[in-house]
């Protein structure tokens, strides 16, 4: 059955198995709680930046997190990909991975960007899905904007 | 975008009901899409292709069909966003015209603070003119909320009088809301004129476009409304889905109005918290193979061109203005040229009730609305207390308006009054 | 009326969607009915038909067209009344069960006086098994008001815990509003036990009747409810249309609830008065397509019987205990047998979320709901986040309940759990 | 064009050009006013009744009506029937009346009984023209049922 094993590959479920940076940490900066409204997942995930001079750099991304296969590996492989980024870069990676999900399978990701994250190329498929991978995405995203608003670094 | 004159023809074959035969086997000619429009063979194609393929609970499924359901949902808001100018998040799906401005009206109701919350002191302001679905809900509005309603009054020309605009536009006034297009009379109000008085003093604005959208080009943004309602079935879709366009930043900060499924974040015993627009007003499975009728509708209208819709309906108005205009004892209420107004011509026959004109014209096959149209405050304004009503669309025919001459000359011969 | 079991191939061969493939060419297994089921070809059919021949206005009109189509949504109105053993007048169409349900919770806030009127200290008493349609509208009935929001707890079986239920009706209860079916377990709750209830201590009773109505042969007085709410798109009919049903007397001296055209006796500006029930209900342009379709769809279950569409459900059901019952790792939720359970069949499935069952069933061709089902405090109440749910109708098989084992079986071995 | 014709009988236009019993009397024992939503036609209608030993007699019935003129012929030929009759027999000629106007045409109406009411039999093949017909006739009963709960004769 390709398209299933397509879908949940190894990455998937390897991630989905042992989520990377997984616990909720302290020091942090903010903490956003996502939830997807039809399944009742939900995601609580905390961030750490740090002023690195010239540039903010995310520290630590620690996360408790309910969800399916797909929400539960798409965050760990972010919290991957974001720790020890600056935040700008950590954005447009961001982006990048929405813009991906949105591409209804069209896409062909940048892997060199994406790394892991590619691996979910096969759920901007299936529509109803790509919330599940956005969710934790979501969270972090908010989570910055909201230690960002909060006037980081004083 | 064809810009050209309509081939009226061609668009007469789309519409299976156009053909059949009613009283005394005479042709059907329908001069009330005022009420409800026709539908064509694409529109209920697409409907039943959703329903015979696609059929699922849009927003729901995890599977095929629940996928396909929600892409035919959500493409169907973006094409009606399209077509009024509107970001898709600002379009709402209601259930038709009224609803989406009850929708409102119990909002401000709703809202226990803020922009929205009215109270004792407050002001709705309206018309005169509007049909009784943007007037009875300020009504109750009112009741609710010990708000006042006040009114701008109609002239015997039935347009608006605008030297009252802007004292009736007070601090306090809320919200105004006006017709953009009189059912009527088919008086076209300076809608962009008063929403920029009503937005200097702080007031939001809706207008009732059930009569504007299906005829003319309607672009909010130039509008400069906050609210606009509409219904799919006066604009060749199918019954059950109508439209409330709000800017984002209103929808975004107005509480809900019907709740239950789907238009939650979290539910516990103890409360909940909603989505974000438009979901949040749209609890329910949606209707959608009415959205996709209502798609097809859309398709088909800027198929032929909004333009060149509303030139063809200019051109009827003109025929139906002169053609009436000249009958003996006929008085046309509203204005007697096609400037500002749309295709909607109601007529007082002179001693014959519009009842009694309108049994005579369904007897020669032709269908007229009479009464008052859901607008008695207008007609009591214009000195009639009913009226007979002809509406045009892009089916009807310059025959079909000497017909109506014809038929009206008919009454009076039959009840002796000419 | 038949009496017998279902040719359930005859009427499959009604329903075009049955014979679509979908992902990897698979045949359709259908078994989501509980959130919006098929439509069968007649009632495809009597929408098309009215609107190639009969489209227009009801309720407005004086012409043949006109005419025509009251007498379709008024002879809707009597056979949908009919089927559930109430008055003509009795019948209110909604767009769906979600306004129904909101018309009465703001009908009670409308109300400034009188029975309906609802104020701090009232109470409203609700079940943890509802769906969110007969949740929020009263969570936020209490909020506009200020009513207290109670509940009848959900046992581990599924059932309501019915030793709750005299105490929690008190004195200041107004409206006991219950399911009648869970669209999740399947739990019929003791309805007509709880209207006794409700009665004794002056409180309305209003049962949510989305999934049973569609399934079981219902009828009002037998049940002793005031109200009841269904929708016509889970029980064979058209989106775009529901239906409230009200006892006379309490219709009578409700308050309107949506407002606009059609529903008034007198407008004038300074305020209004309203016609009798059911058309104080029903503002607006009617839906008359979709109540032509409701009518085919209540001809149709008619003709195969309600006793024989709930023998046929209830064989599947119990088919389908027995075969998700014996896998190791799945966990039927709600009322381990048929009795007085309907067939809507959610489990949750170790260690795999009901989304990943979802996804593979849905890459097998089997449509199931994964999720909360909009009833969110239920899995709470249940223990569970969110389950995996088949619900069945007449045009399912046995085949189709095998197939749905298989492919539990199936997700679990793809996600290594059995 | 004979249904228009039959419709609009020369008992109708008679009836709607000189409305018999016409205008507002004293004395009465009861008001009504009825509105035609649909159209805003009205009639205010007046009844007197007298007390003739054994029964109750309707004494005058008076109006003003706006309407088409199947309202306006209907209201003036009810005034005809019912003024004179004892209560029980007018309210058994209302239903009569009723029952004919529902009968889309079918029923044969008893010219005995209703007189130039029946020449409102061909209304019944036009639904939306029944409560026309009826207008005076339902604001009539309702005046008569108030005269009889304020308690008349006392
Ligand atoms: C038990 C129950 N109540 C209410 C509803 C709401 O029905 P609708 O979405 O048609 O308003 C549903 C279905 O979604 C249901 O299953
Ligand atoms: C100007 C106007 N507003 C509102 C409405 C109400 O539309 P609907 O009945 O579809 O809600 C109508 C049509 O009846 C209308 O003409």
């Amino acid at each position: 059955m390709m398209p299933l094993e397509s879908l949940y590959g190894e990455v998937i479920k390897d991630h989905a198995a042992s989520q990377h940076h997984g616990g909720l940490r302290e020091p942090f900066d903010a903490e956003a709680h996502h939830v997807n409204p039809v399944c009742g997942d939900q995601v609580t995930l905390r961030v750490a930046l740090k002023d690195a001079g010239d540039e903010l750099i995310v520290a630590d991304v620690s996360y408790e997190a309910l969800g399916c296969q797909i929400s539960k590996a798409a965050t760990s492989v972010m919290t991957d990909l974001v720790i020890g980024k600056n935040v700008g870069d950590a954005m447009a990676l961001h982006d990048e991975f929405l813009a991906l999900m949105h591409s209804r399978g069209q896409a062909q990701p940048d892997e060199g960007l994406l790394e892991d994250a590619v691996a979910f190329a096969g759920v901007s498929k299936y529509p109803a899905r790509i919330k599940c991978a956005l969710l934790g995405w979501m969270a972090w995203k908010d989570a910055t904007a909201r230690a960002l608003e909060e006037g980081y670094p004083q | 975008m064809t810009a050209g004159p309509l081939d009226v023809a061609a668009i007469r074959g789309d519409f299976p009901v156009l053909v059949r035969t009613v009283r005394n086997g005479r042709p059907l000619v329908y001069l009330d899409s005022g009420a409800t429009s026709h539908k064509p063979r694409q529109v209920l194609d697409a409907e039943r292709e959703f329903y015979e393929r696609h059929n699922s609970a849009a927003h729901r499924g995890t599977h095929l069909l629940g996928e396909e359901a929600t892409d035919a949902y959500e493409g169907a808001r973006a094409k009606v966003a399209a077509f009024i100018g509107a970001g898709t998040d600002e379009v709402v799906f209601t259930k038709n015209t009224t609803e989406a401005i009850n929708l409102v009206a119990y909002a401000m109701s709703n809202a226990r603070c803020g922009r929205f919350a009215v109270g004792p002191g407050d002001e709705i302001l309206i018309t005169e003119m509007e049909h009784h679905a943007n007037l009875v809900p300020w009504q109750q509005l009112c009741e609710r909320t010990g708000a006042t309603l006040r009114w701008l009054a109609v002239a015997p020309d039935g347009r608006l009088d605008l030297d009252d605009l802007e004292p009736m536009i007070t601090g306090r006034t809320r919200i105004v809301a006006v017709t953009h297009q009189s059912n009527v009379t088919g008086t076209i109000p300076p809608v962009t004129e008063i929403a920029r008085a009503a937005h200097a003093r702080g007031a939001l604005v809706l207008a009732d476009a059930a009569q504007s959208v299906p005829h003319q080009p309607v672009d909010v943004t130039e509008l400069g409304v906050d609210f606009l309602a509409f219904s799919g079935h006066k604009m060749l879709g199918p019954y059950g889905i109508g439209v409330l366009f709000g800017r984002g930043e209103l929808l975004e900060a107005m509480p809900p109005f019907l709740t239950g499924g789907s238009m939650i974040e979290v539910v516990r015993m103890e409360g909940s918290t909603f989505l974000p627009p438009p979901q949040r007003f749209e609890p329910g499975v949606p209707a959608v193979a009415q959205a996709a009728g209502l798609a097809a509708a859309v398709d088909y209208l800027t198929g032929l061109g909004m333009a060149s819709v509303a030139a063809h309906e200019e051109s009827l108005t003109a025929h139906a203005l002169d053609a009436l205009g000249e009958i003996n004892g006929v008085r046309i209420l509203g204005p007697a040229t096609t400037k500002d107004r749309g295709g909607a011509v109601s007529v007082e026959v002179e001693d014959v009730h519009p009842h009694d004109v309108g049994q005579v014209l369904d007897e020669l096959g032709i269908a007229v609305r009479t009464g008052h149209h859901c607008a008695w405050p207008l007609h009591r304004a214009l000195g009639v207390q009913a009226s007979t009503r002809a509406s045009f669309y892009v089916y009807n025919t310059h025959a079909e308006v000497d017909a109506l001459a014809e038929g009206i000359r008919y009454a009076q011969r039959f009840f002796g009054t000419a």
